[in-house]
C-alpha cells in the first residue's frame, strides 16, 4: 500500500545522465505541425534525435465548452457535443443523452436503442478506419490508406446525412431517444454499406498488416504496460491493446449491447502495432454487431413520448454516464440544481486522458516515433482542449 | 527496304546531324563553345520539361492509386497544372528567415540544381548523344552527385531552424551511407565492361543474341546489382520510403522548411532532376542505355528508348511512394550497413566468378545461388534478430 | 456494491478517518463518499488496493464550485409582541460558506464494478483551496487535476507538475468558477444582436484608432 | 521472406490504380461545380421562414413568439415583435416579427429552432452555395431574405412538408368547425344578425 508503484522517471525534471544541457536541442512540435492532428503542441527536448523530455502543451483550441454548456439549456448543449470529437458526433450525443437519462431517469424506447447502436457502431467504423489512415499518413505513406479510409467513410457519412441531415455534426440523439426516424430505404442502404465493409477491411489488411516497414516502424515502439494503462486511466482501444480487458459495452451493459454477441480483441504487447491491429479487429466486431442489430430493428416510437422538447428540468442530483466511444471512455458528469441549465457539466474526454502517458511512451524513442505514437493514441483536439 | 533503314537512321541521328549542320555556320574558333552550348541547352530544356510532366504524372498517378482523380482543373485533364504551379511558385513571396545565413541560404538551391544538371554531362541519352564522352564518366557522375549532399546541408544549416537542422543531419547521414552501396553496386558493371566510360558501357549492352539484348540486368549479378542500385538510388534521391530528410509528417519539410517561392521550386526541381539522373545512370549501367529491348525494335530512335525506360522507372518510383510508409532513421542505417553493404560486396564476388567461369548453364546456376541464398539468409536473419512478425490476438468474450 | 459497507470498511481500516455519505436524490442513484483532506490519500490508497474493492481505474476527476449563498428559511419563533408572547414567523437568513469540491469517479478494471464517487471539499474559495493530490495514487488524475487547478483554482498538494492546463500561464482567473466574469476586451464577432453589435463597432473603432496610432507612430 | 508484405501492398495499390479506371465504386469523387450529388431530403443547413400564399409578408407563419430566439444555442436569431397585429393565413389577427434576423455565420445548423417552433414557421433550408465576402449583407439574413414559400418547402422536404401541411390543415379544419359551431350557437341564442368579422 504505497505509492511507489508509480513510474517516477516522468517527473524527473533533470536528465539523469548523458549530455549536458548545451548539447540538447529543444524542439517545439506544434501547434502548427503536419501530424499533431490539430493545434496540439509538444515541447520536446532532443539529444540528437532521441527524446529526453516531452511536455504536451494544451489549450490552443480551448473554448470552455463546459462553461458554455452551463449557460445553455440541457438540450442546447446537444449540438455543442457534436463539436467535441468532431469525427464521431453521434457517440458524443449518445454519451450526453445517456448521462441526462441517468440524471432524470428517462427510459429509452427499444427502437431508439437499436438506432443508437446502429449509428454508434457506424461511427466507430469510420473513426477507426480513418485513425488507421491518419496513423499511416503520419508514418509517411503519402495518404494512400487514408484515402481508402475516406472512401469508405464517405459512404457512412452519406448514411448519416440521409438520416440526420448532416454529415458530421449530426445532433441526432435526444433525451429519451433519437431525433428522427429512419427514412425509407435507409436500412437497406446501410445493410449494403455494412456488407461491403469487410471487403475494404481485407484490402486494408493486405496493404498494411504484413508490411515489413510498418512492422519495423511500429512493433516495440511506444510500449504501454498494462499496469500503467490502468493507473493512467487509459481507455478504449488503447487500453485493450495493452491487454486491459475493459470494454464499457461489456462492463456497463448500457443500451442493448447485451443482446449482441461480439468479442473484444486484446493486444499483448501494447505497442503501436497492437493499437493499430486492435482497431482493425474491432472494426470486424462492429460489423458483426451492425449485422445483428440491423436484422432485428423493431417497430415502435423513437423517443420517450413523455419527453417534451422544451422546458426540461431534471430534479436536483447528479449523474455520471459513460459509453465506449471509439476513442475510449467518453463520460458526462452532470449536476442539476433543478433549473433548466445544468449546474455543473463536465466532459470526461478520452483523448485528453489517453495523452497522460504520452511522455512515458516517447522517452528514449526518436522524433519519427513521437509522431507514430501520437497517431496511435487517437486524439481529436476538439475534445482534448474542449 | 534500304530507304526505310536510312530513314530510321536519319530519325535516330536527327539531333546529332542538326547540331553538326548548325555548327557548319559557325566560325571554326567558336565551334567548341558553340558545340557545348548546343549540347547543353537541350538538356536544360528537356529535363525541366520532363520534371514538369513528372509532377503532373506523379500527382495523377498517386491520385489514381488513392482512388482520386488527381489535378484536373487547369486545362484539359489538368495538363496545364505544371504551368499553374510554376506561376504560383514564381509569384509567391520569397521569405528568408531573419537569422539565416543569407548568402548560403541563397546559394544552396542554386548549387543543388547545378549539381544535378552536371550529372547529365556523361549520360548517353541516345546513340552518339552524350555531352562529353569522359573516360571516367561513371566516376564523374558519382563525384558530382555527392555535391548535392553539400547543397542539402547548406540549406539545412543556413536556415537556422531546428527542423531544417534535423533534416540536414538526416540527409547527410542517409546520403553518405547510401553512396557506398550505390557505387559498389555499379562497380560490377565496370568490372564487366572494363571501362568507366558510360558510352562504352552502353555500347557493350547494345548487341543482341537472337532477339534478346545483352543488358547487364539479365545476369544474376546484374539483376541483384540493379535492384541494389535502385534501392540506393531511391535513398540518394530522397524518395519514399527513404524520404526522411524531408519527412513531411515528422520534420515539416526537413532541410527546405524555410524556403519559399521560387527557391522552394528550385529545390523541388533539383530533387527531381537528380532522381532522373540517377535513374538515367541505372538505365545506362544495367538496362542497356538507349538500346532497344528487342533487336526487331531497333529501328525506333534510340533516345525514345532512353526516355521510355526513364518513364518506367519514374512510374515505379511513384508506385512505391503510393504504397510504403517511411522508414525510421536507425532502420534506414541498418538497411544500408547490415544488408545493402554485404549484399553489394557479395555481388562483386559473384560478378568476378561469373567472369571466370565458362559460358553455360552452370555459370548461371552458381551465380544465381550465390546471390539468392545470401539474400534470403541475410534478410531472414535480420528479421529474426528484430523478431518482427504479425502478432496474434486473443479475444475476450 | 453497498456504499454503507464500503464506508464502514474504510473507516475501520484507515485510522482516524471519518467519511460522510452524500446522498444523491437523482434517479441515477450514484451516491458518494466525502472524505476530509487529511485522510484522502489513505482512503484513496485503500480503495485502490483493498482486495474486495480494487478501484484501480480513476475515470473522471472534476471540480464543482459552490459559492457562498444565502439560505432563507422560515422559522417560528416565540417573541414578545406588544407585550404578549406570540408565535411569529420569521425569515432567518444563513450564509452557507462557499467551497470548491473535487469529485473523483472510480471504477475497477479488475473487478469490473463501479462507479464509486469520492468527494473532497476545500475550506473556502479564497485561500484555503488546498487539497491533497491523488495523482500519486491514480496517474490518470494528473492532467485532470491540472485542469481542475486551472479552471477552478484548487491547489493540489503533492501533484508532481501542477501547471495550468488549458489557459495560458499568465492567465490569472479561474474561468469555471460561478462568479467568473469574462473580460470585455476581445474582438467581438459582429452579430445580429443590436447590443452586441454596438459593442462590436465600438471595439472595432477602438482597434482602428490604435492601428492608426501605430501607423502614425511609425 | 522479407519483402513479401511490401509486395502484397504494392499489388493492392496496383489493383486500386487500375480499379479506379473501371470501377465506379472505387472512384467516388463528385466533381462539385459540374456534378452535384442528389439532394438528400433530410439535409439541413440554415433556417428559413415559411409563408403561405403568394405574399411573403401577408402569409408569414411566424407570430414572433421568440421561442426560437430563446432556445437557439449560439443565439444567432434576433427578433423584434411588432406593435400591431396582422391577420395570419387563417385570418386570425396575430403579432408578426417586425425584425427577424438570422446571422448564419453564427448559426450552427442544429435545427433546434425548427424543433421548438410551435407554429411550423421556421424550417431548415438545403441551399449551400452561400459563400460571400459581404459579412453583413451576405450572411446576416433579414426577414425578407429568410422568407420562402411553402411550395419551396414542399419541394425540398416533401415528406416532412406533407406531414406539416396535413397537420396544419387539420388544425384549420378544427378551428373552422369550432368557429362554425360557435356561430351556430350564437345564431340560435341571439338570432339577430350574423357574427361580424368572421374570416373568409
Amino acid at each position: 500500500m504505497s505509492t511507489a508503484t508509480l513510474p517516477t522517471a516522468h517527473f524527473d525534471l533533470e536528465p539523469m545522465t548523458g549530455p549536458s544541457k548545451e548539447q540538447l536541442l529543444e524542439l517545439s512540435m506544434g501547434p502548427q505541425h503536419p501530424s499533431t492532428h490539430g493545434v496540439f503542441r509538444m515541447k520536446v527536448v532532443l539529444d540528437g534525435e532521441r527524446v529526453v523530455r516531452l511536455k504536451p502543451v494544451f489549450g490552443y483550441l480551448h473554448r470552455n465548452h463546459e462553461k458554455i454548456a452551463e449557460s445553455e439549456t440541457y438540450l442546447g448543449s446537444m449540438p455543442y457535443t457534436d463539436r467535441l470529437d468532431y469525427m464521431c458526433s453521434i457517440t458524443n450525443n449518445w454519451a450526453y443523452a445517456l448521462a441526462v437519462e441517468k440524471l432524470a431517469g428517462i427510459q429509452v424506447p427499444e427502437r431508439a436503442e437499436y438506432l443508437r447502436v446502429i449509428t454508434g457502431e457506424l461511427t466507430r467504423l469510420q473513426n477507426h478506419a480513418c485513425l488507421i489512415g491518419f496513423l499511416m499518413q503520419d508514418m509517411g505513406s503519402s495518404g494512400t490508406p487514408l484515402m481508402y479510409a475516406f472512401r469508405e467513410r464517405e459512404k457512412i457519412l452519406d448514411l448519416f446525412e440521409a438520416l440526420t441531415g448532416a454529415r458530421m455534426m449530426c445532433n441526432y440523439m435526444r433525451f429519451g431517444g433519437c431525433r428522427v426516424d429512419l427514412p425509407d430505404g435507409w436500412l437497406d442502404q446501410a445493410k449494403k454499406v455494412v456488407a461491403d465493409f469487410p471487403r475494404f477491411l481485407d484490402e486494408y489488411e493486405q496493404l498494411l498488416v504484413s508490411n515489413e516497414i510498418l512492422m519495423e516502424r511500429t512493433q516495440d515502439v511506444g510500449v504501454l504496460s498494462r499496469e500503467l494503462a490502468v493507473s493512467a486511466g487509459i481507455s478504449g482501444p488503447m487500453a485493450r491493446a495493452s491487454g486491459v480487458d475493459y470494454d464499457i459495452r461489456k462492463v456497463d451493459h448500457y443500451s442493448i449491447y447485451d443482446r449482441f454477441t461480439f468479442r473484444v480483441p486484446l493486444g499483448s504487447h501494447g505497442d503501436v502495432y497492437d493499437r493499430f491491429m486492435v482497431r482493425l479487429l474491432e472494426m470486424r466486431e462492429s460489423v458483426s454487431i451492425l449485422e445483428q442489430a440491423m436484422r432485428a430493428v423493431p417497430a415502435g416510437p423513437i423517443v420517450d413520448p413523455k419527453m417534451k422538447i422544451r422546458g426540461f428540468r431534471p430534479k436536483p442530483g447528479e449523474a455520471y454516464g459513460r459509453i465506449e466511444a471509439p476513442k475510449g471512455e467518453l463520460g458526462f458528469y452532470l449536476v442539476s440544481d433543478g433549473s433548466p441549465n445544468p449546474y455543473r457539466y463536465r466532459v470526461r474526454p478520452p483523448s485528453l486522458i489517453n495523452l497522460t502517458v504520452l511522455e512515458d511512451l516517447c522517452l528514449g524513442r526518436n522524433v519519427a516515433d513521437i509522431v507514430a505514437i501520437l497517431g496511435s493514441i487517437d486524439i481529436v483536439l476538439g475534445e482534448v482542449d474542449r | 527496304m534500304t530507304h526505310l533503314v536510312q530513314l530510321a537512321q536519319l530519325l535516330d541521328q536527327i539531333f546529332v546531324l542538326a547540331k553538326h549542320w548548325l555548327l557548319g555556320y559557325v566560325p571554326a574558333g567558336a565551334q567548341p563553345l558553340c558545340s557545348a552550348v548546343l549540347s547543353v541547352v537541350p538538356i536544360i530544356i528537356v529535363f525541366p520539361l520532363l520534371f514538369a510532366i513528372t509532377t503532373l504524372l506523379e500527382r495523377k498517378g498517386l491520385g489514381r492509386i488513392q482512388n482520386r482523380y488527381g489535378p484536373n482543373r487547369v486545362g484539359p485533364f489538368g495538363l496545364l497544372q505544371p504551368i499553374a504551379d510554376g506561376v504560383k511558385t514564381l509569384t509567391k513571396e520569397d521569405i528568408v528567415p531573419i537569422t539565416a545565413d543569407h548568402a548560403v541560404h541563397f546559394l544552396a538551391p542554386l548549387l543543388l540544381v547545378s549539381a544535378s544538371f552536371m550529372d547529365y554531362a556523361v549520360l548517353p541519352i541516345g546513340r552518339n548523344m552524350v555531352i562529353v564522352n569522359l573516360n571516367a564518366g561513371v566516376l564523374f557522375f558519382f563525384a558530382v552527385g555527392s555535391l548535392m549532399e553539400l547543397a542539402v546541408f547548406m540549406a539545412g544549416w543556413s536556415s537556422r531552424s531546428k527542423y531544417t537542422l534535423l533534416g540536414a543531419m538526416r540527409a547527410i547521414a542517409q546520403m553518405i551511407s547510401y553512396e557506398v552501396p550505390l557505387v559498389l553496386a555499379s562497380i560490377v558493371v565496370i568490372m564487366q565492361a572494363g571501362s568507366l566510360s558510360t558510352v562504352a558501357i552502353v555500347n557493350m549492352q547494345a548487341t543482341y543474341t537472337g532477339i534478346w539484348p545483352h543488358w547487364f540486368v539479365f545476369t544474376p549479378w546484374g539483376f541483384a546489382g540493379f535492384v541494389l542500385f535502385m534501392v540506393a538510388a531511391t535513398a540518394e534521391s530522397n524518395r519514399s520510403p527513404f524520404d526522411l530528410p524531408e519527412g513531411e509528417s515528422e520534420i515539416i519539410a526537413g532541410y527546405y522548411t524555410e524556403y519559399s517561392g521560387f527557391k522552394f521550386a528550385l529545390f523541388f526541381m533539383g530533387e527531381y532532376i537528380g532522381m532522373f539522373a540517377t535513374s538515367g545512370m541505372a538505365i545506362t549501367l544495367f538496362l542497356g542505355g538507349w538500346s532497344a529491348p528487342f533487336s526487331f525494335l531497333a529501328w525506333i530512335p534510340s533516345y525514345f528508348w532512353f526516355f521510355a525506360k526513364l518513364l518506367v522507372l519514374i512510374a515505379v518510383f511513384i508506385w512505391v511512394r503510393g504504397t510504403l510508409p517511411r522508414l525510421r532513421m536507425d532502420q534506414l542505417m541498418n538497411l544500408a550497413w547490415e544488408f545493402m553493404l554485404p549484399m553489394t560486396l557479395l555481388n562483386l564476388l559473384t560478378a568476378g566468378i561469373w567472369h571466370f567461369m565458362p559460358m553455360g548453364p552452370s555459370r548461371w546456376l552458381v551465380c544465381s545461388i550465390m546471390v539468392a541464398v545470401p539474400c534470403i539468409l541475410l534478410s531472414r536473419g535480420l528479421k529474426h534478430k528484430k523478431k518482427f512478425q504479425v502478432h496474434t490476438y486473443h479475444y475476450s468474450e | 456494491m453497498n456504499l454503507e459497507a464500503i464506508k464502514s470498511e474504510i473507516e475501520a481500516n484507515v485510522p482516524g478517518c471519518r467519511l460522510e455519505l452524500v446522498a444523491n436524490p437523482s434517479p441515477s442513484g450514484q451516491h458518494s463518499l466525502r472524505t476530509g483532506a487529511e485522510h484522502a490519500v489513505a482512503v484513496a490508497v485503500y480503495l485502490r488496493d483493498a482486495e474486495d474493492l480494487r478501484f484501480d481505474f480513476c475515470s473522471n476527476v472534476t471540480g464543482i464550485d459552490w459559492p457562498s449563498r444565502e439560505v432563507s428559511e422560515k422559522v417560528k419563533v416565540r417573541k414578545l409582541v406588544d407585550g404578549v408572547e406570540q408565535e411569529v414567523e420569521e425569515i432567518r437568513k444563513t450564509t452557507l460558506a462557499g467551497s470548491l469540491e473535487v469529485v473523483y469517479h472510480l471504477f475497477s478494471v479488475e473487478k469490473k464494478h463501479g462507479p464509486i464517487v469520492l468527494r473532497m471539499r476545500t475550506e473556502d474559495r479564497d485561500s484555503g483551496v488546498h487539497l491533497p493530490s491523488l495523482t500519486p495514487v491514480w496517474r490518470s488524475a494528473e492532467l485532470q487535476e491540472r485542469e481542475v487547478f486551472d479552471l477552478f483554482g484548487v491547489v493540489f498538494d503533492g501533484h508532481p507538475d501542477l501547471r495550468r492546463l488549458l489557459m495560458w500561464p499568465s492567465f490569472t482567473d479561474h474561468p469555471m468558477r460561478r462568479d467568473y466574469v469574462g473580460p470585455d476586451d476581445y474582438e467581438y464577432e459582429p452579430t445580429a444582436h443590436d447590443e452586441v453589435l454596438r459593442r462590436a463597432q465600438q471595439h472595432r473603432s477602438e482597434a482602428d484608432e490604435t492601428q492608426l496610432g501605430e501607423a502614425e507612430g511609425r | 521472406m522479407v519483402g513479401e508484405g511490401i509486395l502484397k501492398g504494392m499489388a493492392e495499390t496496383a489493383r486500386n490504380f487500375f480499379g479506379s479506371f473501371v470501377s465506379k465504386d472505387r472512384l467516388t469523387t463528385v466533381q462539385y461545380p459540374e456534378q452535384r450529388e442528389l439532394r438528400i431530403e433530410a439535409a439541413r443547413d440554415f433556417p428559413f421562414l415559411v409563408y403561405d400564399g403568394a405574399d411573403w409578408h401577408q402569409g408569414m407563419r411566424c407570430v414572433a413568439c421568440q421561442i426560437c430566439e430563446k432556445e437557439c444555442p449560439p443565439k444567432c436569431i434576433f427578433i423584434e415583435k411588432s406593435k400591431d397585429k396582422k391577420p395570419d393565413a387563417n385570418g386570425k389577427p396575430q403579432f408578426y416579427p417586425a425584425v427577424f434576423n438570422i446571422d448564419i455565420s453564427v448559426c450552427m445548423s442544429c435545427q433546434i429552432c425548427v424543433e421548438v417552433c410551435p407554429f411550423d414557421a421556421i424550417k431548415m433550408d438545403v441551399d449551400y452555395d452561400l459563400s460571400t465576402d459581404d459579412r453583413f449583407g451576405g450572411l446576416l439574413l433579414n426577414k425578407q431574405r429568410l422568407s420562402k414559400s411553402n411550395e419551396y418547402y414542399r419541394k425540398i422536404h416533401p415528406t416532412e412538408a406533407s406531414a406539416v401541411d396535413a397537420r396544419l390543415a387539420g388544425e384549420r379544419a378544427r378551428q373552422e368547425a369550432k368557429a362554425k359551431t360557435a356561430a351556430e350557437a350564437r345564431l340560435t341564442t341571439t338570432a339577430v344578425q350574423p357574427a361580424s368579422g368572421e374570416p373568409r
